[in-house]
């Protein structure tokens, strides 16, 4: 990580296939499956937000899910009560900005006021759920938002697609435009870490108490950090929202809220690249399964999570990547001779 | 009693102690001196079991506890007063000495009054919250605390650790006259002159992880000798 | 409603919110470990007791052969997965939210969506007109009587006092002779023992299914959420602050608002004491000698 | 170190892989693409909260699809099944709504529980063109091309039920509802029927989905003593206030239903007098088994099929009539093609179900049906002491002027407009 | 208490650039820091010394802002630093070497320097201070290697060009050369009077006296939480008392 230059290893080549793999599949497959990954590539955002605050700067939130909702939701309120198709863009990038700003406001609330830790996991956790009883009861023909009913626990359906003017985001066009968001958001990610602020992001995840004497503003970098994850979520839920044309409480669910967690902690939660692959793998998986109507299906998935936190538990796509980085690219990179001399150095003068 | 033969550990990837050698035999007071951050402490969490060793071999009472855990060598007669006193600040004065009694039934010594009989200041604040006692109060209720499991033979990582320098020399007097009285064998790490000087019988001293030397009989009380090994 | 009435709604949400927080709590306060698979376990106890009464065995013991076989499941459960992970709060999360996947779906497979319940026993009391279950009154009795259990085994018992000790330093204890790994193993199984007996205790009195548990685990994390670490005065303390909160709330504006109430008292709370009410009281009780 | 460490990927890896494959291979095959067989898609819930009457409802429809296949198919041709599980999860339904018609190519789709899931596909259904039967009772006013409900609506429950209630009983009702679509606008109509005949009332209280503890309400109900108490719960959670109804209530209120005992047998499943008291309206139940020859014929060849089943509810028979009625349109149409069928089904085309006659309104897509009123006691036997022939669903077409027949459209209407 | 005067009475006419006034901190019955008064002047190299527990690393970390003083207060340049946060006491100029290394052991050397660099030199340049400060410490070698597996001179010296990169004024060095052999202390010994005669006022804790022996112009003797003695080296090692509490022969 200490060079701009990309690396050859495996975590590059295999991000690098994995986008031109999704940018040719829609050649060869039906145009179900192209919507179907399109949904995947959308929950994929939410994962890549747990990711950056999670994995890039410690701060454990079980509250994802409510920014993915409030994306859903406003983006729906509003574009619905414009009514105005060519205005969508508009409300996407909006639902983005609210989204962020919320995650901002709870962030300051937080991390100004020393909550750290297991305690974010917890706050975010009430609040996600709090979204989710108050949104579940808005049935009645009083809760309204301009013209647009909140829904209660039906949610809302009928949510415009994206347009630019009168070119429609649908099919093999939001999945290009999913894609390309995907991309940019990645590469974002991925530059992020190692830019500047990606290095005190990381430094704070490392230790969070030291990095404050070099003279790093730690909550205000905390709360950065998790506007910018409250926005990534957001804009996982608006696309969620234009994939179905439908948005429900469900999606600030317990479900919904731990998913991503497990999902993150499960491919490796420093790693973007494993959680991105790793997000697809399970929804296509989970969905699968499903489909075949098996009974086990639940079982299955949760004796899996099982399985990769007890033996695996780096994460399984970052430990895969790590063993191929040793099988494949050792011999190509030289191992410094050095090394060996320091560490017989090493020996020499250590002491606690 | 004790025998530690070219033991090795450390953290990590880094070796703390090396190749360290020593011999306790019963009834002694053996100090083991050295500056700070050359792995006293790490040899000691080491000898209990709470850092695993990565070589060399531990015999304590003729039986090889190398691979035994910490609290199995508590169970077999080692008793421990780990650095900084280690007292548990929520718990009160006595659950603190009855957490001494921990190990297994036949060596457990439940009369909590023959610790009192050596700190009776401990006694009048059984009922207090460990935290809320001076420094001082603190050592004499780990050391107690150790005794309460009777052991065969009683670690103290630097035990004057923050305590007041009359309370130092009673610690010593107390741990000397348990020595005496019930057999107790004592290993201490300290870099403290003066209580190496009152309690010592035999001193190791450590540097970079090893031991360098050995002082015996009157080079104990040799200033000169002791100072080449320690801080000033 | 009357004041008695209210007493009465005051006892039965005090004495959900502490049975349905104890396990939870003495789990994660005890070990850092948050057991996503509470309520599955809560369900578990259901189902023993329900199926044991039918059986024929007697409802109360059923209930108590339900703590004891989920306390035994725990067991086995801390052996083979959260005994790798203990130390590891996050890791926990993921692997405990596997379990309770595998657990609610895995009861749907083997007993179906429903099994039929028991009645709830011991009949009503009439007062001022107003009807009142003499067995909820009794579940108020068994959640201080629970609370006093814990009082009992965690203040006057070796096993209690070492798993207070391991609390606070693992390695000193370990190095005091404790089996630092046994006392862990332990307090899972009575956190598990705990969530099998408020499964059977409620049983009778809910209908019986492998979501059974579901109704329980808002509850019990804010109460655990609210409590702090200390499981004891924590859950007692958060009990019965959020019993008040929810049954007033309930009485006043209804089920929903004294639900969200609860929410909201507990990221109040986190807020402003981080470590709950029993950071609050330990500190207070540190204090003690420093003016 | 790692090389254990590799093995561990391994096995991890290899482990989910296989039973991965064992679970595939062990649920519904896929289809083998052969253009021989008519495809029916299914929407239950096999997992999840919602399994209780999802399992209930897949049975109906694998049995009414064997007796036709036994018959000698449709059109000649094999009816295959192809039944996602769904899980209870509403964005599971869309994800399979879309599998369904656009990978498998299905020639109608059957389903969904909850109004909420209904609701996730139903745009789906809208926007591919895809015929959808819901069978299952709900709170009304769908009025969509494609959608077909043969379920029970307001007209059927509650319009009667208020009418017996109100006879027998009095006129002030107390409605307790689980605080969601279903609930709110099905409070709506008890407020709106009752009050049009001059009844009250007095009070109304929305419970949050899986609530389980009831004490507060009980005691509020206690104090209002209204003449009827109205019980719309939903969910495992929201069941647990008959028993605690059964202790802490004034029992002498009889509680009137429209969900309870149909769906989730209750009855059954609580011991008694949980449920005493209490009246529901139903176009099916298994108890009718007594009353109804041909109710028996089916509740017979149910549990043959299925021994394990517990019960078969209102909405196994709805779904089971649903599939027979489809099947006899696509006859009558000679075609699985959609348009065909809808037009064959909006030739008032009627079933003689189990439990009487079901036929097709043609304006308003809903069912016409014969409505039981049934009576738990003390001891939870079901009698049955009344019973409605034919009633229409009515309200879509004259109060909101809605002609599937004549003029499209997808919208769902409720009585407070 | 009254042994030695301070001789920084005699020289009011330099700036002092930190004052304690007061400053104390309990921990439940035990009273770390106990009232200490402390003044370092502009450019002193000022050493802290006492038995192990004597309240010295607490007192850095309430000159840091780590800890929350229980009494007192901390002037910086003048100015009443006590209730700011210790970012801003950073960016201030104040920079700490912990005891127990503060560095970031699961990174590379490298991307420890950065994370300390980055926020006071503009990126362009940032590389070549980097690799001026690992020259500085010796240890460019290791720029690549993770952290973890240095030795622990190495970290010391890590983190002591990590504390430099922020470009202090004032410099709190942590025991320094703890753990380090003859060559190692020595050179550490020389690279903190560079750094002194460069312009930075250091105030480090250290318990080899050989070592504060080399390099301290003024010394701090701290007992029990409170100051006991104060004056240049010699000055402190002809004290009678002061040897007597800190080899313990009382």
């Amino acid at each position: 990580m200490n060079t701009s230059k990309i690396k050859l290893n495996t975590e590059n080549i295999v991000g690098i296939v994995m986008f031109i793999g999704l940018f040719v599949y829609p050649l060869f497959v039906s145009s179900y499956q192209v919507l179907n990954l399109s949904y995947f590539l959308s929950m994929v955002f939410l994962s890549m937000s747990l990711a950056l605050i999670w994995g890039f700067c410690g701060i454990f939130s079980f509250g994802q899910a409510a920014f993915f909702g409030i994306g859903g939701y406003f983006y729906a309120i509003l574009t619905m009560n414009i009514g105005i198709s060519a205005f969508t863009p508009v409300g996407l990038i909006v639902g983005v900005l609210v989204g962020a700003a919320i995650a901002w406001v709870l962030g300051y609330f937080m991390f100004y006021g020393g909550v750290n830790d297991v305690f974010v996991g917890l706050i975010t956790l009430c609040l996600t759920v709090v979204l989710e009883t108050f949104m579940g009861q808005t049935a009645g023909s009083e809760w309204k938002i301009g013209e647009i009913g909140l829904g209660g626990f039906n949610g809302i359906d009928g949510i415009p697609t994206i347009s630019f003017g009168s070119f429609m985001l649908t099919g093999i066009n939001f999945y290009y435009f999913i894609l390309f968001i995907l991309l940019v958001v990645y590469v974002g990610l991925r530059y992020l870490g190692i830019s500047k602020f990606g290095y005190t992001a990381i430094a704070i995840r490392e230790n969070r108490e030291r990095t404050k004497l070099f003279g790093y503003n730690v909550p205000k970098y905390q709360t950065t950090i998790f506007a910018i994850g409250g926005g990534l979520a957001s804009l996982s839920g608006i696309l969620y929202a234009t994939w179905g044309s439908y948005i429900t409480p469900s999606s600030f669910g317990l479900t919904a809220a731990t998913l991503p967690v497990v999902l993150v902690a499960a491919a490796g939660r420093k790693n973007i690249t494993a959680s991105v692959i790793f997000t697809i793998a399970y929804y296509w998986f989970s969905q699968s399964l499903s489909a075949s109507g098996s009974e086990y299906a639940l079982v299955i998935l949760g004796l899996g999570l099982v399985l990769v936190i007890l033996f695996v538990p780096e994460g399984i796509v970052v430990a895969l990547f790590k063993w191929i980085d040793q099988l494949v690219f050792s011999r190509i990179r030289k191992k410094p001779t050095i090394k060996l001399k320091e560490k017989e150095k090493v020996h020499g003068h250590s002491i606690n | 009693m004790l025998k530690v033969q070219g033991l090795q550990s450390g953290y990590d990837k880094v070796i703390v102690v090396r190749d360290l050698n020593i011999e306790v035999q019963e009834g002694e007071i053996v100090s083991i001196i050295g500056r700070n951050g050359i792995g006293k402490s790490t040899f000691v969490k080491t000898l209990m079991g709470l850092i695993p060793s990565t070589n060399g071999e531990i015999t304590f009472k003729e039986k090889n506890i190398t691979k035994l855990k910490a609290y199995e060598r508590a169970w077999f007669g080692i008793g421990y007063v780990p650095q900084g006193h280690g007292t548990f600040p929520t718990l009160t004065v006595e659950e603190n000495l009855l957490m001494g009694g921990s190990i297994n039934k036949d060596r457990k010594n439940n009369d909590l009054n023959l610790v009192y009989e050596y700190f009776p200041k401990l006694k009048d604040r059984r009922k207090q919250k460990a935290g809320t006692l001076s420094g001082g109060e603190q050592a004499a209720l780990a050391v107690s605390r150790a005794l309460v499991g009777n052991p065969d033979l009683l670690v103290l990582d630097e035990p004057t650790e923050g305590i007041q320098p009359n309370l130092v020399s009673h610690i010593s007097d107390i741990v000397r006259q348990i020595n005496k009285d019930i057999g107790i064998t004592v290993l201490f790490v300290e870099q403290h002159i003066g209580l190496i000087q009152q309690m010592s019988q035999r001193c190791y001293a450590m540097d970079k992880g090893q031991v360098v030397g050995e002082i015996v009989g009157d080079d104990i009380k040799d200033y000169s000798v002791l100072k080449q090994y320690l801080a000033v | 409603m009357s004041i008695f009435g209210f007493i009465y709604q005051y006892m039965d949400n005090f004495a959900f919110l502490i049975l349905a927080a104890i396990g939870l709590a003495v789990i994660f306060g005890m070990m850092g470990i948050i057991n996503l698979a509470h309520g599955e376990f809560i369900m578990l106890g259901a189902y023993i007791t329900t199926l044991a009464t039918m059986a024929g065995i007697p409802l109360f013991i059923s209930i108590a052969l339900s703590a004891l076989l989920v306390g035994i499941y725990g067991f086995i459960i801390d052996r083979l997965i959260i005994s790798k992970l203990y130390g590891r709060t996050l890791d926990s999360v993921v692997a405990t939210w596997g379990i309770s996947m595998i657990m609610a779906q895995g009861m749907l497979i083997i007993f179906g969506p429903s099994i039929q319940g028991v009645g709830t026993p011991l009949g009503s009391l009439s007062i001022g007109g107003e009807n009142y279950s003499v067995y909820r009154i009794l579940l108020f009795v068994i959640a201080i009587a629970v609370l006093g259990v814990i009082y009992w085994v965690f203040m006057h018992t070796k096993f209690g006092l070492q798993s207070r000790a391991t609390m606070q330093s693992q390695e000193i204890a370990r190095s005091l002779g404790v089996n630092t790994n046994k006392v862990y193993s332990l307090t899972f199984m009575l956190g598990a023992a705990f969530a099998g007996l408020t499964g059977g205790l409620y049983a009778p009195t809910m209908a019986v299914s492998p979501s059974f548990g579901n109704s329980f685990l808002m509850q019990s994390f804010v109460t655990v959420i609210v409590g702090g670490s200390n499981p004891l005065i924590g859950t007692f303390l958060s009990g019965g602050v959020l019993g008040f909160v929810n049954s007033a709330l309930n009485m006043i504006w209804g089920t929903f608002y004294g639900r969200l109430g609860l929410l909201i008292v507990a990221i109040i709370v986190i807020r402003l004491i981080p470590l709950g009410f029993s950071g609050l009281v330990e500190k207070k009780l540190m204090r003690g000698r420093d003016a | 170190m790692n090389q254990l460490k590799n093995s561990n990927i391994f096995l991890v890896l290899t482990l989910l892989l296989s039973l991965f494959l064992a679970a595939c291979s062990s649920g519904s095959s896929a289809s083998d693409g052969s253009e021989e067989k008519i495809k029916l898609g299914v929407l239950e819930d096999v997992s999840g909260d919602f399994s209780l009457v999802g399992v209930q409802k897949l049975h109906g429809t694998q049995l009414a699809v064997e007796e036709i296949n036994e018959n000698g198919g449709l059109l000649g041709k094999e009816v295959e099944i192809i039944a996602p599980d769904t899980q209870s999860d509403n964005t599971r339904y869309q994800e399979m709504a879309r599998k369904l018609i656009l990978d498998d190519k299905v020639d109608a789709i059957m389903g969904a529980y909850s109004s909420a899931s209904r609701e996730a596909i139903r745009p789906i259904m809208e926007k591919n063109e895809m015929l959808y039967f819901y069978n299952n009772q709900y709170e009304g006013g769908v009025a969509s091309k494609y959608t077909f409900a043969t379920g029970a609506i307001p007209e059927h429950q509650i319009e009667t039920l208020v009418e017996a209630m109100m006879e027998e009983y009095g006129s002030r009702f107390y409605t307790i509802s689980a605080d969601y679509n279903f609930g709110q606008i099905s409070a709506d109509w008890f407020r709106t029927i009752v009050e049009e005949r001059g009844g009250e009332i007095v009070n109304e209280e929305f419970i949050p989905l899986g609530e389980s503890q009831f004490g507060s309400t009980i005691s509020r109900i206690n104090e209002a003593k209204p003449d009827v108490l109205v019980t719309l719960l939903v969910g495992q959670e929201q069941s647990s206030f008959y028993g605690q109804w059964a202790l802490e209530g004034n029992t002498d209120i009889p509680m009137a239903t429209t969900v309870n005992m149909v769906q989730g047998y209750e009855h059954l499943r609580y011991e008694a007098p949980a449920l005493a008291n209490m009246y529901v309206t139903a176009t099916f139940m298994e108890e009718l088994a007594s009353e109804n020859e041909t109710a028996k014929e089916f509740v017979d060849k149910f549990y043959e099929k299925f021994p394990d089943d517990e019960y078969v509810g209102m909405e196994a028979e709805a779904q089971y009539s649903g599939v027979k009625l489809w099947a006899k349109a696509v006859e009558q149409a000679g075609t699985t093609e959609t348009d065909a069928v809808i037009e064959a089904l909006e030739s008032g085309i009627t079933y003689d179900g189990p439990a009487g006659p079901v036929t097709i309104d043609p304006a308003t897509h809903h069912a016409i049906r014969d409505v039981y009123l049934a009576y738990s006691d003390k001891e939870h036997n079901i009698t049955f002491p009344r019973k409605w022939e034919a009633v229409e669903p009515y309200w879509l077409s004259t109060e909101k002027g809605v002609n599937l027949a004549e003029k499209d459209d997808f919208s769902q209407y409720t009585p407070i407009d | 208490m009254d042994t030695v005067l301070t001789r920084s009475a005699n020289k009011v006419s330099v700036k002092s650039i930190l004052e304690l006034k007061n400053l104390g901190k309990y921990f439940g019955g035990i009273r770390a820091v106990d009232g200490v008064d402390l003044s370092i002047r502009e450019g002193e190299l000022h050493c802290l010394i006492g038995p192990n527990g004597a309240g010295k690393s607490t007192i850095f970390k309430m000159i840091m802002g780590v800890y929350e003083p229980s009494v007192g207060s901390v002037y910086f340049e003048g100015k009443d630093i006590t209730k700011k946060k210790n970012w801003e006491r950073a960016d201030m100029g104040l920079s700490i070497k912990m005891q127990i290394p503060g560095v970031f052991g699961e990174l590379s050397v490298y991307d420890n320097m950065r994370i300390a660099t980055q926020k006071h030199t503009k990126l362009a340049k940032m590389d070549e201070e980097i690799t001026k400060l690992l020259d500085l410490m010796d240890v460019r070698h290791l720029k690549n290697e993770i952290v973890n597996n240095l030795s622990h001179g190495q970290q010391q010296w890590l983190e002591i060009a990590m504390s430099l990169a922020c470009k202090p004024r004032l410099l709190l060095l942590d025991e320094p050369a703890a753990g380090m052999g003859p060559e190692e202390t020595e050179f550490t010994a020389q690279l903190v009077r560079k750094l002194n005669k460069e312009g930075i006022t250091i105030l480090f804790i250290d318990h080899d006296m050989d070592f504060v022996r080399q390099i301290a112009q003024k010394v701090t003797v701290l007992h029990f939480g409170q100051k006991f003695a104060e004056g240049t080296i010699s000055e402190i090692e002809s004290n009678e008392e002061v040897v007597q509490i800190y080899l313990g022969n009382g």
